[in-house]
Formats: structure tokens, C-alpha cells, sequence
């Protein structure tokens, strides 16, 4: 496939990549949960997974690269955790 | 004003809502598991799965709507990673959206400062719970920490004690039940050190003769229990005397013990200082000690930028600048 | 980003689209993962997501499109176990 973007350097070292795209009913939704999350994605460590977090249009996109499987899981797992509590907040 | 507050620095989940004179909803739920202790990521899972559901309960209990809000707090530390980042994104993806200030709120000091709702002025403050056993008080403009456990909290230790006993968790109300029945007091290792204190000494003792056989279990529980509690007592009184101040309030979980009450009572009436423990709802984690606190700091004049939002795991209690009071 | 293959279709109903790629050491062992992974994802049922499973070369891509935010951590989560099994009992 082959990724773009500044994170995709030492291929090696990270065996893993990958994109995942989530759409939001409109623009407005997809600011406010980018914006509530990226503080967090700005103080995560880099170790295991290096994460690109971005917001283009309606559409949040997490393009990431990670050394192994369980650094991959647990780093996805946070992203989509954070989201989740956005988009709920979103919902009261 | 109204303010919403969400407190999620550990295994329980709160959302409250205040004015500056009374709690208009406080609901939580707590993460419990079978073996104790807990999971970050886990607890993590429980308030993300738990947000949305105890916001809604709260607002409806509340009878308000999040347009009526006009203060958004969260607990920003200390606390686990996992839990304090669900909270903050949570706190500021409402405030985003609604357009509202936002604060965020350091919990031991809060846990203190909704004993203010009560017309506490200026207190001593024994928090005692799970993870946290310290004294603190306002001093120089900061809440200065007057003696702090150097290793497990004071409610850890019981529970610990507790499962070694086989009686399940949370321990603290069954050590003390079983702590009424104790007749005997069976020598345990002295727990203040220096200023601070220390309960793994006692813990691993009390295990220790408790594994031998040769005491009954009631003796030492209330030994225990004895021995832990006049340390608490201890280092609060020398905080009363150092800073002279008339009022000592007790909060966190282990507040609901009967047994800490009276001791922390005799010596407040010795010393001639009035005693207070909030209702318990108010002493354990709790989302309205949140709000409260966080408006408090709004109406003092404090504002914080979505960059001053990150979490801080390490919180510490003397890092907060107390302007509003 | 747009992800090409059968699977993308429908878009308002599977707001959340991704890809993953994981490079192995040598091709032999890609091959021997994806095999053994392969039927466990047969298997699974089409719900709130869909995936595609694909080895190439001494990669395994998973394509997927997912209904919302927790059925795309549970269908991770379940494949990227399934793979750390499989490259786990390689290396026994
Ligand atoms: N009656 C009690 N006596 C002593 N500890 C208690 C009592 N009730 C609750 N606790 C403890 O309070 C802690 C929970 O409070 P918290 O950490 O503030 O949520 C647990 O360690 C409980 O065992
Ligand atoms: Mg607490």
C-alpha cells in the first residue's frame, strides 16, 4: 500500500502500519472530537507506536506505524477509547 | 452558577452538579473486581463505557440541561493515566461543544474544599482513602502537605489486611465490623515515621500473626485498626498545632469508619477544635467535590486553556496556587 | 485516503474504514500466519464490520470497514490476538 506522510520513516524498525478513517455526520462533529482527543495524542510517549492524528474535512484519519502487535493494540485501543468518550460527550 | 464536574481519577466514575450552596446531582459508579485492586486500562473501559450514561442521569437528576451549565470541571490529577485522560477528553469535548469555561481540579484538594459547602472556613484536612492518606492545609497561599503515607494508603493496607483474611472486598466495613468484637490489643508496628506515615509495617505484621494462628481474628482487626488510626490522629494534631487552626475535617473513603470518627473527635474536642465529616456521598470520589472546586477557582478568577488541560498523573498537592479563597 | 477493494461499499453505513499492513521477516512466515489465521477469520460472522484478510508477499494486509467505534476495537482486537498467537507458536 504504502503510506504517506511524515511518520513513515525506518520501515524496519516498524513492521507495522496502517490507516484507519472515521467519517462523522458533518464537519462540526469531526472538529470538536479531533480537538477534545488531540490533547491527549500530543502527550503520548513516543516508544512502541508512532501516530499521525489528523482531521481532514468530515473525516478524522489515524495513520500510524508501530514496532509489534501489543504496542499496535494497546496504542489503537486508547485512540478509539478517547473517541468513543468524545462522540458521547457529544450526545447529552 | 452552575457547575458539572466529573471526577475519574481512579475506580470510580462521578458526575456532579452544583451551585455555590448546594448539590444538585452527584451519581458514580465504581469499578469492583473480585481479587481487588485495579486494572488502569480496565477502569479506564468502565468510565468511557459509564460517561454517557452517568452525565445523562446526573443532568436529569439535576433537572438541567447542558446549555443551564456554566462551568465544566474535571479531575486532572493525580490519579492513573488511562482514567484521567477519558476524563479530560470527556471535560473538554463538552466544553468545545457548549462553549463553556473549563477547569480542571486537583482531587485531594477538592476532597477538602466541598467541606467548605458546609460553612467549614479553614480547615485541617485527614484524607484518607484507597490510594491517598494525607494531611493538608492551607498555608501561604497553597495547600501544604503535612504528613503523607511514604507507601500504600490507608485503605489499601485494610483491604490487603482484609483479603489475607479471606473476607473479600472492599475490606474496610468488615474489618471494622469485625473490629467491635475485638477484646484484646495485640502490639503492631508504630506507623508515623518522621512527619509521615507508613502502614506496610503494620500490614505485614498483622498477616504475619494472623498466618501463625495464635489470635483471634477480631483482636486483630481492632488492633489494627487501633494502632493505624492513632497515627491518622497523630500527625493531624500536629498539623493543628503547627498551623493553629480551629477546624479538622475528615473525607475520602475511609471517612465512613466509626472508629476513626471518634478517635479524630476526642482529640478535636481535647484541643478545644471543631470536627466535620461531610456526608458520605461528599467524602468518597465523587464528581460534585469537582464541580464545586472547580467553581470555586472560576469565580476566583481562574481560567484555564484547553493547553492547560492535560492530565497530570503526578499532581501534586502543593503545585496549586490557591487564588480563589 | 480511499481505500480500493470489494469490500468498500456503502459508505454512510460503514463510517469507519482502515487498513493495516504488518511486514514480516520472510515470506514463508507471512504465508504460515495468514494460514493460520485465515480460518479463524472465515468464521467470522458479518456484522457490524468487514474485513478483508489478504496476504502479499511478506505482508498481511487487513482492510476493514466497520459500523462504529466498538465493533472496529473488538474485530481488531480479535485478528491482531489471532496473529500474535499464530507468530507466537512460530517462534516456539
Ligand atoms: N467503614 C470503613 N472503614 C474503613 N475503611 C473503609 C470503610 N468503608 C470504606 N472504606 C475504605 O475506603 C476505600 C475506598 O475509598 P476511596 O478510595 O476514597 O474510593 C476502600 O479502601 C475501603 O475499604
Ligand atoms: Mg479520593
Amino acid at each position: 500500500m504504502g503510506l504517506q506522510g511524515g511518520v513513515m520513516a525506518e520501515e524496519e524498525n516498524w513492521p507495522i502500519e496502517g490507516v484507519i478513517e472515521l467519517a462523522f455526520p458533518d464537519e462540526e462533529t469531526a472538529r470538536i472530537v479531533h480537538e477534545s482527543v488531540l490533547y491527549e495524542h500530543e502527550s503520548v510517549p513516543y516508544r512502541r507506536s508512532r501516530i499521525e492524528f489528523l482531521r481532514e474535512g468530515n473525516r478524522i484519519v489515524i495513520r500510524f506505524l508501530a514496532r509489534d502487535n501489543s504496542a499496535l493494540r494497546g496504542t489503537l485501543n486508547s485512540y478509539l477509547r478517547w473517541i468513543k468518550v468524545a462522540m458521547d460527550s457529544l450526545e447529552v | 452558577m452552575i457547575a458539572l464536574g466529573i471526577e475519574g481519577t481512579a475506580h470510580t466514575l462521578g458526575v456532579g452538579i452544583v451551585t455555590e450552596e448546594k448539590v444538585l446531582a452527584n451519581v458514580f459508579h465504581t469499578l469492583t473486581t473480585e481479587k481487588g485492586g485495579i486494572h488502569p486500562k480496565e477502569a479506564a473501559e468502565h468510565h468511557s463505557k459509564l460517561l454517557k450514561p452517568l452525565l445523562r442521569k446526573a443532568l436529569g437528576e439535576a433537572g438541567i440541561t447542558m446549555e443551564d451549565v456554566d462551568v465544566i470541571a474535571f479531575s486532572q490529577g493525580p490519579g492513573l493515566g488511562p482514567c484521567l485522560r477519558v476524563v479530560a477528553t470527556a471535560a473538554r469535548a463538552l466544553a468545545i461543544k457548549y462553549g463553556k469555561p473549563i477547569i480542571g481540579v486537583n482531587h485531594c484538594i477538592a476532597h477538602v474544599e466541598i467541606t467548605k459547602m458546609f460553612g467549614i472556613k479553614d480547615p485541617v484536612g485527614l484524607y484518607v482513602s484507597g490510594g491517598n492518606t494525607q494531611v493538608l492545609a492551607l498555608e501561604g497561599g497553597r495547600y501544604r502537605v503535612f504528613g503523607e503515607t511514604l507507601d500504600i494508603g490507608i485503605g489499601n493496607a485494610i483491604d490487603t489486611f482484609a483479603r489475607e483474611l479471606g473476607i473479600g472486598f472492599p475490606g474496610g466495613p468488615r474489618i471494622e465490623r469485625l473490629a467491635l468484637k475485638g477484646e484484646r490489643y495485640i502490639e503492631l508496628p508504630y506507623a508515623v515515621k518522621g512527619m509521615d506515615l507508613s502502614f506496610s509495617g503494620i500490614l505485614t505484621e498483622a498477616v504475619r500473626k494472623y498466618r501463625t494462628g495464635k489470635y483471634r481474628v477480631e483482636d486483630l482487626a481492632y488492633s489494627f485498626q487501633e494502632t493505624a488510626f492513632a497515627a491518622l490522629v497523630e500527625v493531624t494534631e500536629r498539623a493543628l498545632a503547627h498551623t493553629g487552626k480551629d477546624e479538622v475535617v475528615l473525607v475520602g473513603g475511609v471517612a465512613a469508619n466509626n472508629r476513626l470518627r471518634e478517635m479524630l473527635r476526642i482529640m478535636a474536642e481535647d484541643r478545644g477544635v471543631s470536627f466535620f465529616v461531610p456526608p458520605y456521598d461528599l467524602c468518597r470520589d465523587n464528581g460534585a467535590m469537582i464541580a464545586y472546586t472547580g467553581l470555586r477557582m472560576y469565580l476566583g478568577g481562574v481560567r484555564f486553556s484547553l493547553n492547560d488541560t492535560v492530565v497530570k498523573q503526578k499532581f501534586r498537592t502543593d503545585e496549586v496556587e490557591v487564588v480563589w479563597d
